[in-house]
């Protein structure tokens, strides 16, 4: 009920941060993820040589020119390993993090649309999946499976899919107090109408932005379960079994840990920069 | 059909203006209680019931295990070596029977006897829980520390200042968690020399672990808070308090954290569940004792008592702090009280 | 899982070639760490902080890990010299029948495990009976089928029975897993034993921090050193702290940070440096070294052509150089390692690195032809090699860089070779021990004996199926000579038929070799005598002093 | 008050006092856009300035500017602002902090959002004293509790220890005031203080207001409603776009407005007095012949409606209570209440978005609220909605044109082509006074009255006989309000809808409506015709509310 309700102030304030994630960090983000999609469709473009090939004349090479970051001890450069591991491991970000988000819709949608019993039941399965820890079910999925980058995506994607649920569900239950949508009822719309065409996409809407962080923290997840042995199989360069390959070598030769860390975490925060900012503007623009 | 609209009336306002305690709240109290209760204690008892299941699920003969465990091989065994470990672990009984045994066991608080170390699986977890509690606890506090730290000095200051605040937390919110973990071993213990290498129990071999798990964990409390700082900081409540002559830090500390620490508390109450067990890089770096690595263990030797008692008290501690978490909403906003 | 575990399975045992060249100043029958004994003053008392890597689930038991924490907290009968020969400890005699089969050994009288039960004859005969019924199964394996029976003459005079002569049984009883534990504490809860296992040794266990630390405390009563004990007495350091560090990078870090003052298994990387600032230790452990397994029942190398040409077709010495840093030996004998008696150094020369021979081989196996990836392929087939490896464990990571480099120039040949990593989990399960699962597996088996090729190579009965011969190779001729071996009456004589076995595995590429299982630790220059015995390659530390 | 001569400044001649405060030629600018553009006013002790306008017109940033909280990124300057003697242009933070709270007051909108939720009320009243050192926290928590008593709150020291959202409205916008005058400043710069209350209340608050001015205090009021500046202001300064377009002494302003945009702002106003005339473009000018409302049977009709709903307490609440009435065609039905009368509640069940507890509607005499929803879905074209806030009633990813073919495709007669349904679509967006420009707009990016209409578009294209209208004009500015209002009058004209009116708001309630339904507690106390409601209240509560409208010109 009244006039005017948003200060002038909070409106400069929200433009300025929209401005504000749009300068630098998104460019550079930007040409992240575009390096990155280069690496993943046309790796030779980036490098000519090839991730496998060995030279065991030219083992443990501090970065230099003809090798920027250096190379490991069967003499493969490492650039050219980390480029060619781009693939697997943005395989396993999208895949682990589309698996994630195709259970957690299904789960989060039938728990925010059902009432009663079935919603009881969905949310207390969500809980134990909640309770159940993260770590064990990769475990125990690599126990099953044997380690691969199918396994992988499952491990990462069931594990990280309750969280998923739990954000579906609430924006399902917050979309279905929207305006908009009674406004479609009393237009005489019927219910699946109305969630095909109203709550479905705006609930999945805010979702595309938190994927984005997801791909970023799917690989980091990815890493560590190399790190615990569960990774792909070699001579695989997927990053995460090149920061497993160089733990070892870190005080005598820490390239080969240092460079696929920094490589992750640039990734990383690049995509992360880009889903908090897609956050933002969505937010803005649904309000 | 009922449509969302016409079943939720979200127009009524739910007043919670009669809020005088009475006998009647109170047994409604305890009632809301017992089912809480009794809630977790399914939730529990799901949870490694699932575990239990899952791991007879894993390919590979239990008795083959134990014995390649015990002699350090990776062979097939024949019937005759098998069948003693059948018979000693009850692997012979019928599933059914096995996991009757092991539910009623849950009942009595016994969790049964670890395949490997032959002694009851409370002893195996109780051995461990502690420094996994003190890392787990004190990560979660220091995580809250840095995170809240970055929040007040960075949010909606200067456009410089406050992307450095939020590139901090995107970026520590992106470290691979074994990276961290030697880097800050190499750098403060190899070469600086601070810290202890090998951590133990000690408060200061406690630090580094604590922080491999505390910097990543504030990347995200600082990500989830920054935004909802940000809008507080918009809101007229703040203008109220400025006008009163209140100082920027003052409407900080004062107003706008109390309004932004909430989806941060949801996040600790799952955190908290899962640094616990999720905790083993940490452990296995600074050579520190812990569940993370006992899981881990018994998971590769189908430790399956170990392993869904771990389960078991993993799931509980995320009950209890998610029952922390809904305190924690309450007394931090107490219009949540009435639901 | 992995890291944690990037156990040594199995146990590294005697008969040490420390490398001298390492060793400033170490005599031959002095492998202790002698180079400072020199400097600085003796200390009594002190406490060793030592950091291992893997934590048994328990103190006592058939795995090497348990071996390594039982010698310093049980003695065995005997024990072995840097020269191989057997050497007394708890028995101080013994006698051999003419036949072979009966060896009755004296006992060093009042011995008192650290429980105060008398350390006699029949304490002895009753961790035989032990071991049989399973208290041991690798005890078990390694007299078995020749042990008879064990029985008490009196007090201090032991009567082991055998079925058929065993010449290396002095031998195995050397390991570890033959330390004598006390009846009576046998008696306790699987538990008890599990957690504290009571020996009359140097040390006794004070505390077991499951994930931490294991803390041994010096047994003041102390009075059954073995003849090779670099002094007479009880331990001069108080106290043990045997630290679980799992991660190499700490472990060595605990070293030169001082935190630590002798660690377990160097890495490699840090070999160089550990050289110039520690004193450091390497054993090659005899026994069956890191070799390839290859599938002769199933799949591509049911051909001895085709097997042939695997082990001629990679530069498997440069591998291992370039992925052990030049530390660990390369080891081309795939049956036993050059630290091993009897080992056979014209084994060792067959199938060097040519690609032609391998060319040639698969050719005249009918592998002619080659697909588009440059793989060879007959009658459609692919020419692939499920090589399954227990990463982490047997492969560590410097492990997994020698197969990697061993793929790409398989690949030249024009085999696919396909590396699958198995998680412990999978290994022990034994997902990967079925003919059905791989074409080729690494592997490593220690012992003190060439009687371990009875152990891996036993052609299978129906009976009695060996399930230790991952290459399913049955041969007779081969299980007949191993078998002459082991029941010659002399070890020249023993050593002519372990060649000639050695020698038969090899002509049909039964395995293929790759390197040594090593052993190593280095210690901080302030603390001496340290040594690595000679049956597992075990830590001693009953002789170890401080100086200031 | 003595006769002002034609000046423009407030101060000239009326006061004898030094003024309190004075601004000159102030101007302020977010990145180079100047939204205040160079006002002069100055404020005198125990007398009240008055500055009015719509949205947009600078008149919020005037306010902040006065308390130096313009916002990061403004630009601020003036020839002169000065409180007291005290030069304010030039202060640094430290003392801007010392000044407010203590020398100036400052009260917002909305209490709700403008006390800190977390906090109890008596906390919030007594932070200025703590920030500016007053006293010790037992001091402090007392001065609250008789700072609330003093504003009229009933249990001061009950309601201090509770939060604000434990509060009514009214009583969280004294509290607000409480925490303004905690220390007694010279000046209380209240913005839209009363904008958010139901007419009762905002008659309490400004009569507190009215007190504290008779002590010597000093108020600059911020409004967009000139009936409210009306009852406290002794000067006005009308602001539009930045400017002052006319300031004068109140009865001057607000009997003869010397400014064309004064005038409008006056005439938008709906009331009693401009039933039957056009709001909108200038001057009362009579609407054209209202078409005759059809007597026969209902188009919509409620039967002793009642809805309860039962609390997390499990205590029951009625909040619609035996509800009846009836709506003839081409009719405006008005109902009109405060906050919680369930008028809202009845609205939505009028339009079978709620199922009464008991009773039932009708719609042309079929049943309706009684069918199941499979049935109901094909009627729901004869009867359509428009919200108060119509932001919040559009898909956002929706554009206009898509927004209006949907509800077209649920009419009647749904468009055969896509040609035709755009086609259609436009004339529709035409009728209510946009066009094919607005096709592919998002609401978003269209203004207030833009978004309702589009509202008022949808409603409208299912072709239907009644639309329920709630609170329909509350979220926008008065001559905004006056164009949507005369559009929703013209349709009625051109199509013979009726109208069921929800409006918290008297004047624009008398203004529509045939006849009125008035609501408390959800029971409806009185009803009858717009001219008996108004001139001969019957019920106590009418009469109530009636005594506490603000208008313009005394009754």
């Amino acid at each position: 009920m009244s006039a005017a309700s948003v200060s002038p102030a909070a409106t400069r304030a929200r433009l300025a941060a929209i401005r504000v994630q749009l300068r630098p960090a998104t460019a550079a983000s930007l040409l992240v993820v575009a390096f990155l999609a280069v690496a993943v469709i046309a790796p030779s473009v980036l490098t000519s040589g090839s991730p496998t090939t060995i030279d065991l004349q030219h083992t443990l090479l501090s970065p230099s020119f003809s090798h920027v970051f250096g190379t490991d001890d069967a003499g493969r450069d490492l650039y050219t390993r980390a480029v060619y591991g781009a693939r697997e491991s943005l395989g396993i970000g999208l895949g682990a993090t589309g698996l994630a988000m195709a259970i957690a819709i299904l789960l989060g949608f039938a728990a925010g649309l059902a009432r009663g019993i079935v919603d009881a039941v969905l949310t207390r399965i969500l809980e134990v999946a909640f309770a159940f820890p993260v770590l064990l079910l990769a475990l125990l999925l690599i126990a099953i499976r044997g380690p691969s980058v199918a396994t992988e995506i499952v491990a990462v994607g069931i594990g990280s899919a309750p969280g998923y649920a739990r954000m579906v569900r609430g924006q399902v239950l917050h979309v279905r107090q929207a305006g908009y949508i009674e406004s479609a009822v009393a237009l005489g719309h019927g219910r699946w109408v109305v969630i095909r065409q109203h709550l479905f996409p705006n609930a999945i809407r805010p979702l595309v932005a938190v994927m984005t962080l997801g791909v970023g923290q799917s690989i980091v997840w990815a890493s560590g379960l190399a790190f615990l042995g569960l990774g792909v199989a070699p001579p695989s360069p997927e990053w995460g079994a090149l920061l497993d390959a160089g733990r070892d070598s870190i005080t005598t030769s820490p390239w080969l840990e240092i460079m696929p860390g920094l490589v992750i975490v640039l990734v990383a925060l690049a995509v992360t920069s880009l889903g908090r900012t897609l956050q933002h503007r969505l937010e803005g623009a649904a309000r | 059909m009922t449509t969302a609209a016409e079943a939720a009336d979200p127009a009524v306002p739910i007043p919670a203006l009669s809020r005088a305690p009475s006998a009647r709240s109170g047994v409604r109290a305890v009632r809301w209680g017992l089912v809480k209760l009794a809630l977790a204690i399914l939730v529990l008892v799901a949870a490694a019931s699932v575990t239990f299941f899952a791991q007879l699920l894993v390919p590979g003969d239990r008795a083959t295990t134990i014995l390649n465990q015990q002699t350090g091989r990776a062979q097939l065994w024949s019937a005759a070596d098998l069948a003693p470990v059948n018979h000693q672990f009850g692997f012979d009984r019928p599933l059914a029977v096995q996991y009757v045994d092991y539910v009623s066991g849950l009942f009595r608080g016994d969790l049964g006897t670890s395949y490997t170390q032959h002694k009851p699986v409370t002893e195996v977890i109780g051995a461990q829980i502690v420094p996994s509690l003190v890392l787990t606890v004190a990560a979660l506090v220091t995580a809250w520390v840095l995170s809240l730290v970055v929040i007040l000095v960075t949010v909606k200051r200067r456009r410089f200042v406050t992307a450095i605040g939020s590139t901090w937390e995107a970026l520590t919110a992106s470290l691979p968690p074994y990276w961290i973990g030697v880097v800050l071993l190499v750098v403060f213990a190899v070469e600086l020399r601070v810290f202890p290498v090998i951590g133990g129990t000690g408060v200061a071999g406690t630090v580094l672990p604590v922080l491999t798990l505390a910097l990543p964990l504030a990347g995200f409390l600082g990500q989830v808070t920054r935004d909802e700082f940000e809008k507080v900081l918009d809101q007229p409540f703040i203008t109220t308090a400025r006008t009163r002559g209140m100082s920027d830090t003052g409407v900080r500390l004062k107003h706008a954290l109390r309004h932004s620490v909430l989806p941060a508390v949801t996040l600790s109450g799952w955190a908290l569940g899962s640094l616990l067990s999720g905790a083993v890089i940490a452990e296995n770096v600074f050579g520190r004792p812990g569940i993370g690595q006992v899981l881990v263990v018994a998971v590769n030797t189908r430790d399956v008592p170990t392993v869904s008692g771990i389960v078991l008290v993993v799931a509980g501690v995320y009950v209890i702090a998610n029952l922390l978490v809904d305190l924690a909403y309450v007394l931090i906003d107490s219009r949540l009280r009435a639901s | 899982m992995t890291r944690f575990t990037r156990a040594r399975l199995v146990a590294v045992g005697s008969g040490a070639l420390l490398f001298s060249s390492l060793l400033a100043g170490c005599g031959a029958d002095a492998p202790a760490t002698g180079a400072g004994a020199g400097t600085g003053t003796k200390v009594q008392g002190g406490t060793i902080i030592y950091g291992h890597e893997q934590e048994p689930p328990c103190l006592y038991g058939g795995w090497l890990q348990q071996a390594y924490i039982d010698r310093n907290i049980l003695d065995s009968l005997v024990t072995e010299a840097d020269d191989g020969s057997i050497k007394p400890w708890l028995a101080t005699d013994w006698k051999v029948s003419d036949d072979g089969l009966t060896y009755t050994f004296t006992l060093k009288p009042g011995v008192k495990f650290t429980d105060g039960t008398a350390l006699d004859a029949q304490a002895v005969a009753d961790n035989f009976a032990y071991w049989e019924k399973g208290g041991n199964s690798t005890a078990q394996v390694s007299i078995d089928p020749y042990f008879a029976s064990a029985k008490a003459l009196d007090t201090t005079h032991l009567q082991v029975t055998l079925n058929k002569p065993y010449l290396p049984l002095l031998t195995m009883l050397t390991q570890g897993y033959f330390g004598i534990q006390s009846p009576t504490a046998l008696k306790r809860s699987d538990k008890e034993n599990c957690e504290q296992p009571i020996g009359s040794g140097a040390f006794k266990v004070k505390e077991w921090k499951h994930g931490q630390e294991l803390i041994l405390v010096k047994n003041p009563d102390y009075t059954s050193w073995p003849a090779t004990a670099k002094h007479q007495g009880p331990a001069i350091v108080d106290e043990v702290d045997w630290k679980f560090l799992l991660d190499p990078v700490a472990r060595y870090a605990s070293l030169t940070t001082g935190e630590s003052n002798v660690i377990y298994d160097v890495p490699t990387v840090n070999w160089k440096d550990a050289q110039a600032k520690f004193e450091v230790q390497q054993y090659i452990t005899p026994g069956k070294p890191v070799s390839i397994y290859m599938n002769t029942i199933k799949g591509v190398f049911t051909d001895k052509l085709v097997r042939q040409a695997f082990a001629y077709g990679a530069d498997r010495k440069s591998a291992v150089e370039a992925g052990f840093h030049g530390v660990i030996p390369y080891e081309n004998n795939p049956s036993v390692s050059q630290s091993t008696p009897g080992y056979n150094p014209e084994v060792a020369k067959a199938y060097p690195y040519d690609t032609a021979k391998a060319n040639q081989l698969l050719d005249q196996a009918g592998w002619t032809t080659r697909d588009s990836a440059g793989y060879r392929t007959k009658d459609g087939k692919q020419l692939e090699v499920r090589f399954a490896f227990p990463a982490g464990s047997v492969m560590t990571g410097e492990g997994s860089t020698v197969l990697q480099i061993l793929q790409q120039q398989w690949k030249q040949v024009g085999f696919n070779v396909e590396l699958i990593p198995e998680t412990q989990a999978e290994t022990f399960s034994g997902k990967y021990s079925s003919p059905d699962s791989y074409d080729a597996q690494p592997w490593y088996w220690t012992s003190p004996s060439a009687a371990i090729l009875w152990i891996v190579w036993r052609p299978s009965t129906k009976d009695s199926p060996n399930y230790n011969n991952s290459s399913f190779y049955d041969n007779d001729e081969l299980g007949t000579v191993i078998q002459q071996g082991n029941s010659a009456a002399t070890t020249e004589e023993a050593n002519k038929f372990y060649g000639q076995a050695q020698q038969i595995i090899q002509d049909n590429a039964a395995a293929v070799g790759l390197y040594t299982q090593t052993s190593s630790i280095a210690v901080a220059k302030n603390l001496h005598d340290v040594w690595l015995e000679k049956s597992q390659g075990e830590p001693v530390f009953s002789d170890a002093y401080f100086t200031k | 008050m003595t006769e002002v001569t034609a000046s423009e400044r407030v101060s000239l001649g009326t006061d004898p006092d030094v003024p309190l405060l004075a601004v000159e030629n102030l101007r302020v600018s977010f990145g180079g856009h100047e939204v205040v553009r160079g006002i002069s006013f100055t404020a005198h002790p125990g007398r009240c300035l008055a500055i009015v306008g719509e949205s947009g017109s600078g008149k919020s940033v005037t306010a902040r500017t006065l308390v130096g909280l313009t916002g990061s990124g403004a630009h601020v300057r003036a020839d002169r602002i000065e409180l007291d003697g005290i030069d304010l242009t030039t202060q640094s933070e430290r003392t801007w902090r010392a000044i407010r709270g203590r020398d100036i007051g400052f009260v917002l909108q909305d209490a709700l959002g403008s006390l800190d939720q977390l906090r109890r009320v008596g906390d919030e009243v007594a932070e200025p004293l703590r920030v500016h050192g007053w006293g010790t926290r037992a001091s402090r928590s007392r001065k609250a509790i008789e700072l609330l008593g003093s504003m009229g709150v009933p249990e001061p020291a009950v309601k201090a220890r509770q939060r604000p959202y434990e509060l009514s409205g009214g009583l969280r916008q004294r509290a607000l005031i409480a925490s303004a005058i905690a220390l007694d400043p010279k000046l209380i710069v209240a913005d839209e203080p009363t904008t958010a209350l139901d007419v009762t209340v905002q008659a309490q608050v400004l009569d507190l207001l009215a007190e504290a001015k008779a002590h010597g205090t000093s108020i600059i009021l911020i409004s967009h409603d000139l009936s409210v500046v009306a009852r406290l202001a002794d000067e006005v300064a009308v602001m539009r776009d930045g400017e002052v377009v006319e300031h004068g002494p109140v009865h001057q302003v607000l009997r003869r407005p010397r400014h064309a945009y004064t005038q409008a702002l006056l005439d938008a106003i709906p009331s009693e007095h401009t039933r039957g005339t056009r709001l909108s473009r200038g001057g009362n000018v009579p609407q054209r012949s209202r078409r005759p409302v059809d007597r026969g049977r209902p188009v919509l009709e409620a039967r002793h409606l009642t809805k309860v709903y039962r609390g997390p307490d499990r205590v029951d609440r009625t909040v619609v209570d035996d509800v009846s009435f009836e709506l003839f065609g081409g009719e405006t039905l008005g109902i009109v209440g405060e906050s919680g009368s369930g008028k809202t509640t009845t609205a939505r069940i009028a339009l079978s978005l709620l199922a009464p507890t008991s009773g039932e509607v009708l719609l042309h005499g079929e049943s309706w609220s009684t069918l199941p929803p499979r049935r109901r879905r094909p009627l729901r074209k004869r009867i359509g909605v428009v919200y108060q806030d119509p932001l919040n009633s559009f898909d956002p990813r929706w554009s206009v044109g898509r927004i209006t073919i949907d509800a077209l495709t649920m009419g009647n007669r749904p468009p055969s082509s896509r040609a035709e349904a755009r086609e259609r679509a436009v004339r529709l967006l035409e009728q209510v006074g946009l066009g094919d420009q607005h096709f592919d707009a998002a609401p978003l990016r269209l203004s207030g009255g833009q978004r309702q209409r589009v509202a008022i578009a949808r409603a409208l294209a299912p072709e239907p006989e009644v639309i329920v209208c709630d609170e329909p004009v509350s979220a926008l500015d008065v001559s905004i309000q006056a164009q949507v209002l005369d559009l929703l009058t013209d349709l009625q004209d051109e199509l013979g809808v009726s109208y069921l009116f929800i409006s918290h708001d008297l004047g624009v309630i008398h203004h529509m409506s045939d006849r009125i339904l008035v609501m408390k507690d959800g029971q409806v106390v009185e009803s009858g015709t717009a001219d008996d409601v108004f001139r001969r209240p019957q019920h106590p509560y009418t009469q109530r509310l009636l005594t506490a409208l603000p208008r313009l010109v005394p009754a």
